[in-house]
């Protein structure tokens, strides 16, 4: 059978080749990636500003602005948001709604699956100005297109739920993603393994702890770090609620852009950038926990297919 | 006992994979399912397993309409080509897999897991995982899991064809012996013949989603009914060649043969032969096939040998090693039994 | 037969119910551009085409969607043959912790891509001279966009049989024509993916791309859009709904040509 | 930004503004590119004008300008609102006028014709760091249809905010869904600071920064706050939810124009742009008919600052030299052609604005009785904002204030809270006053 | 002309896959590698082609040393298990491929192709993709591809073991007659015995990195030279049995045989006979394994015979069709020809 793939330089790149191939993208990363983020991190220990004083003369501050941040009810309420929001827009709604729809759609073909399939891509590639835009008209107030479905003139869907709302609004944008890459992780789940548990009269959900969860493991894994990071650092909620009403959806990348761009802590900003980053390393080594294992398990799940 | 009445499947693209088939299993009886790739094995063993619904027609399992019931609930086993065990459980877990979900008790589970594994000899193998299993371990593996919920049928569908020919023999032979053990009704699906032949009770040969022919192995293999199974039977594929009849005779390569009974010139004949019902002789004669020998193959304790006709067609026959004449010699085939077929289907024996 | 008929419906109804959930917000942009007098809700319009000879009207509208092709186009390009070109390395070459790497650069583009990283990047780009170029936006967004897409191209190329690239060496062919003639073509399904996705990324940035252009010629769509409103802030709504449905059709129409031709799925068409 | 020039006696200027054509203050940028740079370089054969727009939302710009002078770069002539010249000049990104434009400048004729309060705009620390464009000032809008079928005059101007309650409280009667509207909390932005706090602490008898402190959780601020709870606390007269949603003031527009709304403190912008029977926003065919203006006014008579019974508060944009400029004299040259009459008068084309200058406006605003009515009677009485670096974080601090009150926390609590987030922001009590 | 000296191939974890092999392979030879999986056969072809560097040895193609060149650079095709042939050309750029690598101007390119093409019955498939080939025209597109560039060796890592069985047998014969014709030199491997057996001119059967022997099909079938050999040969496995010996005779299974020579009584013998190589009879005889008839299978012409002797050992012997008792029947079986291994290493032939 096939030799165990990625580990072989079957294309005899050697060490030589293989850093010229990496050095283009590797000089960028670090030109135009590493070298801001770490300025970044370091604007984080001052009390830098865009304008006024701090901006000609800014003063090294240490970790006030960390503690400044860890002590502001505002940022740990954003903080909470957060954690709220990515957890049920990206892991339960993104996560879950994406593998649903690639489980449903697994099985059939033609048109209707292409429609469905294109309206979420969709979604997910429209510019993010125009996305508001859309939002709005669906859940304004007035004479929203959802309050007149539901027959509900009046009601505020941003005001009286703005968590709700953004959650289900990153939802619809962002379930593309994973959709795709479940999609592509189910097409690697024989069929045979699906129909052992059914012929021993397993239900749905067993079918999926018991064959397809372990075997699509390691993209779980990777889709939940991915979207996790993104929706983390995900700003398009903004012009649906504008982090309101009264902080009610002002998620982390909101509160930065309020400290950052509308009151000019460039300094506070950075150190909340850096503390974002930081939050999303404990989740992402919270995943690995979760799904710990998974190496074993990928190696065994690989080398399973028995010797032609 | 499994039962068939004009099963028909068509698939959404229109391609009939099984086409009005009608057939009885009794039993304990062992029955082989052969055919060429996609001329519908799968569909019809899937078809009794209830993972695919058939378009028209019914299925009875012991007198029992499960036409429509879920595969979970018609008591049959089924063991896939590529085995499909979890590669995420060991192999006890494997084999307790169908016990689980009929929530047998833990304790329970492993008993009967560890009883059946000692019957295929893997009790030293309950706690590794697939990964860590050869090929022929892990198909007894899947085969314990099809026996550890005692159904009344096993669907087997190609599990020895991943094997490599050395212990695709020694499974062989196993699997016949642990299926006479059991007497469980038994479907086997293959493309090889040399396995139906020596494992089944009956064969049903097919061809585009019909049966051609449903017959013991014996049979099948003395007198198959049509140029297509003749061509499928055989550990070395049969000579079938185009024959023309005159009032007096029956011109095959080169070769004059005597008539069977009346034939009409114009019919459109074909003389079938083994390559083992053949002698070799380097001397030309009016009723052997005249040529050269071409290539020769080595098959143990025969070479097979092919011989170029100066009409066209190549001709295979098998002597016993150390005959062989070298290639490029001339030599004649003199066929001891042969079968005769008008229209593709058999006529006589010869 | 009930339970599956049943789940048949209830899978049915599910896609219905996805249906309607994904295309009613879309509904505004179907509606607005044409309605003589749009509104920030969906209405059943009027139906005009004056907004659109409105918004041709507007100097830097058909440009700015040219700029926009021009600069998600050119980071879409070079992250795609970037990350190419170094996932397959990182793929086929042992490097010791390259996956901890890899991940840690994917955090750091997340520190990059907020507004705090604002002064670093421009102060970088004016010593590079790259102020009031594509180029420089080009070279800032695909920074950030390459980790991430580093990240998923190498699971693509991990997953590629590693047989066909060495039959093609066996015949001699050379590390960068594998990569060109057998890896490329098995990962395009891949690489189709990262190009939209890099590209719809770009196709909605705003900030980078303000503060590094300065001729209004060469803002991109996005840019533009944010000047349809009024000296109070109020939005332009005929010249914003109209210029929303030109500004969105060219990706759509990248992505259905990506589908049509790539088939744009993960894996998909790696025949195996 | 600064180009050396083409040739070898040629040189470039370039002016930035938040301004674009087809799109926001197109009227501005179309005046630069089709009258200034065509008449300045008639008169300044080897100079090469270049216009950089921008037309996005004021921090965005604010942010690309700040980026610019912070690396050393950018246009030479350069729009700031009047808010920002304290912060830009903390920072060191803008000099006083005189230090790059030459002592030319103190000989600029166009001086005598600003007044004093708007040369304000330009004015921080004492020194002249740009050239006013034009200032406005903020009213009460009210409907007068509404009014009448409340059984209220059609001209009105109330003397105490006791009269602006119980006009709402009529018009509430006479079944106006939202009787005033006045903006608050912090989707509003800026305009709930500007149209809606401020004014009121002005009434109120306070500034939010004086004399080197700023106004914390005392008297007027709870009167202030407390004013919001009477509209938004329960009586029905304003829409505490449209304070809250992100499109809530162009929503405002909107009900006004369709009839829904009362009273609405504005600045003349929506005079000039938002119901402008013609190319406004939110249209009102029957503008000068249906709608009239009143100054705000004090708490009691007397009560605002200075002792006066109406206040107003204003802002306004200023030009700016960038202190990088290479050509920082023929930049004055330009700067101040762009204010000199004849521009401002082809600035306003006909339309009705106030200007700056004096002359200007005794010319054009005879057209309009309402800017006039703003020239003549609500600049005298007007007040401007600080212009330091910490002013916008205060702001938001205010509308959160606000937003508290409209959630239904009472003045008390909301002013307390205020005081805590202004501590903070400001380094202390002891820069706070009250 | 391949040669191999002192060739070693020790992996990262520490696996031999070579250990210390001499081998020469003469110019148009016919090589088998033949043995059991993880043998180390691919490693050793892959070794060759310069897929893999080996840890010790050289390898010389026609008296070059190329042990340091890149593969590229060998001047050798390879044909791959699962062929390798890339999934996004049509069968002419497949064909086409190494000649692109060698610059040759695209109409020629072309040419060539469609020559080749033909040469194997390819000509309709030219502008198929590989997904729309079955098994047997894919084989034949990787072989295309390979003569293209007219190498001076092929390697083929099991090129049939993915068709049908059917199939097989006709692809085993094509490809015997076109080495044939093109007389370049192929080493070729497999672990199906049977096609080592039908087309090499020489096979080395392979274990645990080592060459155990390297001979022609006849002699590894007639004189295997340890029970490895003698186990893995045959198209039935030979029966190996412990044997005793006495001073006056051998003692297997049950029968009491001639002795072939002076044997010490402490000897661990082994005695090893071809199922085909019995006759079966149902009387009882000193010389023969008694037993009872436990399963028959069908080998077509023959019937596969297990015998269960009382001494433990199963038997199997091969029958011609017809002359099988049932099961359970005693019979006894007589072997005609014999090996005699002592320490698992050929002592006599009886
Ligand atoms: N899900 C499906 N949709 C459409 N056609 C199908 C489907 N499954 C099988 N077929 C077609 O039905 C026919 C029979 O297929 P089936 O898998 O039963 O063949 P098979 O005899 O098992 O072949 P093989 O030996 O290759 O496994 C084939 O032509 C196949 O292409
Ligand atoms: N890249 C590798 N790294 C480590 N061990 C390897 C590697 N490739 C092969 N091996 C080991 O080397 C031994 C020989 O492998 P090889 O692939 O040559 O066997 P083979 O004879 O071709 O077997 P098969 O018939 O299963 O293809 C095996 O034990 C295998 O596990
Ligand atoms: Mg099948
Ligand atoms: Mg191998």
């Amino acid at each position: 059978m096939a030799r165990p793939t990625s580990a072989a330089d079957a294309a005899g790149l050697g060490k030589g080749r293989a850093i010229a191939f990496v050095l283009p993208a590797v000089t960028l990363i670090a030109v135009f990636l590493l070298f801001p983020a770490l300025w970044t991190i370091y604007l984080g220990l001052t009390d830098y500003r865009l304008t006024g004083l701090a901006a000609a003369d800014p003063q090294i501050v240490g970790a006030d602005n960390y503690t400044g941040a860890l002590t502001d009810p505002r940022f740990l309420s954003s903080l909470w948001l957060t954690v709220l929001y990515v957890g049920g827009s990206a892991v339960i709604g993104q996560a879950g709604l994406g593998f649903t729809l690639a489980w449903v759609l697994r099985t059939r073909q033609g048109p209707l699956r292409r429609t469905v399939e294109g309206v979420v891509l969709l979604a997910w590639i429209l510019p993010s100005t125009v996305v508001g835009f859309l939002w709005f008209a669906l859940l304004d107030r007035d004479d929203g297109t959802l309050n007149a479905l539901l027959h509900t003139p009046g009601f505020a869907w941003l005001l009286d739920h703005p968590l709700l709302s953004i959650i289900v609004f990153n939802v619809w944008r962002g379930t593309a993603f994973s959709m795709m890459l479940y999609s592509a992780a189910l097409e690697n789940v024989p069929p045979s393994h699906l129909e052992t548990a059914r012929l021993a009269g397993a239900s749905v959900p067993q079918q999926l702890r018991d064959v397809v969860l372990p075997l699509i493991r390691r993209h779980i894994l990777t889709n939940l770090l991915l979207i996790s990071l993104w929706t983390f650092n995900d700003f398009t909620p903004f012009v649906l609620t504008g982090g309101g009403p009264e902080g009610r959806s002002e998620i982390l990348p909101v509160y930065v852009y309020r400290v950052a761009l509308r009151d000019g802590q460039l300094g506070a900003g950075a150190a909340i950038s850096f503390l974002i980053l930081l939050i999303n390393l404990v989740f992402a080594l919270v995943y690995l926990r979760l799904l710990r294992g998974r190496r074993r398990q990928q190696k065994t799940a690989a080398t399973a297919t028995p010797p032609a | 006992m499994i039962t068939l009445h004009a099963l028909t499947k068509i698939f959404p693209g229109g391609v009939h994979a099984l086409d009005d088939i009608h057939l009885t299993i009794a039993d304990g009886e062992f029955f082989a399912l052969l055919g060429p790739s996609g001329c519908g094995k799968t569909t019809l063993l899937r078809t009794i397993a209830g993972l695919e619904t058939p378009t028209r027609g019914t299925v009875h399992i012991d007198d029992r309409n499960v036409t429509d019931l879920p595969p979970g609930q018609r008591d049959v086993a089924m063991v896939f080509q590529d085995y499909a065990i979890f590669p995420h459980m060991d192999v006890t877990a494997n084999i307790a897999y169908p016990l689980r979900i009929k929530k047998i008790p833990r304790a329970e589970r492993a008993t009967k897991a560890a009883g059946v594994a000692a019957r295929l000899s893997l009790t030293d193998l309950l706690h590794r995982r697939p990964a860590e299993l050869s090929g022929g371990q892990q198909q007894r593996v899947a085969l314990a899991r099809a026996i550890a919920c005692h159904p009344t049928a096993f669907l087997f569908d190609e599990p020895l064809s991943n094997l490599d020919a050395r212990l695709r023999l020694e499974a062989r032979t196993f699997l016949k012996r642990l299926q006479r053990e059991l007497a469980v009704t038994t479907v086997f699906v293959t493309h090889d013949q040399a396995e139906a032949l020596a494992l089944a009770d009956r064969i049903a040969v097919m061809s585009d989603g019909r049966m051609i022919q449903v017959a013991t192995p014996a049979e099948i293999f003395h007198r198959p009914a049509t140029t297509f199974v003749a061509s499928f039977i055989g550990s070395t594929p049969m000579n079938l060649l185009p024959a023309r009849a005159t009032p007096a005779a029956l011109h095959v390569a080169g070769a004059t043969l005597p008539l069977p009974g009346p034939l009409h010139s114009g019919d459109n004949l074909t003389y079938g032969v083994r390559p083992e019902y053949m002698t070799l002789s380097p001397t030309e004669r009016p009723d052997a096939f005249p040529g050269v020998i071409s290539v020769l193959e080595n098959l143990g304790t025969h070479t097979l040998v092919t011989l170029e006709t100066p009409t066209g067609p190549h001709i295979q026959l098998v002597v016993p090693e150390g005959e062989e004449p070298p290639p490029g010699t001339p030599a004649s085939a003199t066929p001891r039994r042969a079968l005769l077929y008008r229209d593709d289907t058999l006529l006589t024996t010869l | 037969m009930i339970r599956h008929t049943v789940g048949r419906l209830t899978a049915t109804l599910f896609i219905a119910v996805v249906l309607a959930f994904f295309t009613l917000p879309m509904l505004w942009l179907a509606s607005a551009p044409f309605d003589d007098t749009p509104a920030i809700t969906t209405t059943i319009p009027e139906f005009t085409l004056r907004n659109f000879a409105a918004i041709l009207d507007n100097p830097y509208a058909l440009g700015s969607i040219r700029n926009s092709l021009i600069q998600g186009g050119g980071a879409a390009a070079l992250v795609v043959v970037l990350a190419a070109l170094a996932a397959y390395a990182l793929s086929r070459v042992r490097v010791p912790g390259r996956d901890a790497l890899l991940y840690l650069l994917l955090l750091l583009s997340s520190v990059v891509t907020g507004t705090a990283a604002m002064v670093p990047i421009f102060e970088l780009a004016t010593r590079l001279d790259l102020i009031d170029t594509h180029l420089g936006v080009v070279l800032v967004v695909s920074g950030g966009l390459l980790p991430a897409a580093i990240f998923i191209l190498k699971d693509f190329m991990d997953d590629t049989p590693t047989s066909y690239e060495e039959s093609a060496r066996v015949f001699g062919a050379g590390p960068l024509q594998i990569l060109r003639h057998i890896v490329v073509p098995l990962v395009r399904p891949g690489l189709a993916t990262i190009a939209v996705w890099a590209l719809a990324s770009v196709w909605g940035g705003f900030l980078f791309q303000f503060i590094l252009l300065r001729d209004p010629a060469k803002a991109p769509g996005s840019v533009i859009l944010y000047t349809l409103y009024t000296e109070g802030g109020a939005p332009k709504l005929d010249l914003i709904a109209t210029f929303s449905l030109l500004y969105s059709l060219p990706v759509v129409a990248m992505y259905l040509f990506v589908s049509q031709r790539y088939g744009f799925r993960f894996h998909g068409g790696i025949k195996r | 930004g600064t180009g050396g020039g083409s040739g070898e006696s040629s040189v470039t200027l370039t002016i930035a503004a938040n301004s674009i054509e087809g799109g926001k203050n197109a009227e501005s940028a179309q005046w630069i590119k089709q009258w200034v740079i065509p008449e300045f370089e008639k008169s300044h054969p080897n100079v090469k004008v270049l216009f950089q727009g921008s037309g996005v939302d004021d921090e965005q710009y604010k942010t690309r300008i700040a980026l610019d002078l912070k690396s050393r770069t950018g246009a030479d002539v350069i729009d700031l609102d009047g808010i920002w010249v304290g912060e830009f000049a903390q920072a060191g990104y803008i000099k006083p006028l005189t230090e790059v434009g030459g002592a030319t400048v103190e000989q600029w004729e166009g001086w005598a014709q600003i007044p004093q309060a708007v040369q304000g705009l330009g004015i921080f620390d004492g020194k002249k760091y740009g050239l006013p464009q034009g200032t406005d000032g903020r009213v009460l809008f009210y409907n007068k249809t509404l009014f009448q079928k409340a059984g209220l005059p059609a001209t009105w101007q109330p003397a105490s905010w006791r009269d602006i309650i119980d006009a709402g409280t009529r018009l509430k009667t006479a079944g106006v869904p939202t009787p005033i509207q006045l903006n608050a909390g912090t989707a509003m932005g800026e305009a709930t600071t500007m149209q809606g706090l401020l004014p009121l602490l002005a009434g109120a008898g306070a500034e939010v920064y004086t004399g080197g402190k700023w106004t914390g959780a005392a008297q007027p601020l709870k009167d202030a706050l407390g004013f919001y709870q009477q509209v938004y606390g329960g009586s029905g007269l304003g829409d505490p939810k449209l304070q809250q949603e992100a499109k809530g003031r162009d929503k405002s527009f909107a009900q006004f124009a369709e009839g829904k709304i009362g009273i609405l403190a504005e600045s003349d912008y929506f005079w000039r742009s938002v119901i402008e029977p013609q190319a406004g926003v939110a249209p009102m065919k029957n503008r000068d008919q249906a709608v009239g203006y009143a100054k705000i006014p004090a708490k009691e008579p007397g009560g605002g600052i200075r002792g006066q019974d109406f206040v107003s508060m204003s802002g306004g944009a200023v030009r700016v030299l960038n202190p990088f400029s290479k050509n920082p004299r023929l930049a004055w040259d330009l700067l101040a052609f762009m204010h000199s009459a004849a521009a401002t008068k082809a600035q306003l084309a006909g339309q009705a604005r106030i200007s700056a200058r004096t002359d200007v406006n005794d010319e054009v605003l005879t057209a309009d009785p309402m800017l006039k009515y703003i020239a003549d009677e609500v600049l005298p009485i007007t007040a401007y904002r600080p212009g330091v670096a910490v002013y916008s974080q205060v702001s938001t601090a205010l509308q959160e204030a606000t937003a508290a009150v409209v959630a239904g926390r009472s003045p008390d609590q909301a002013a307390t809270a205020y005081q805590s987030t202004l501590e903070g922001i400001v380094g202390g009590a002891a820069n706070i006053s009250g």
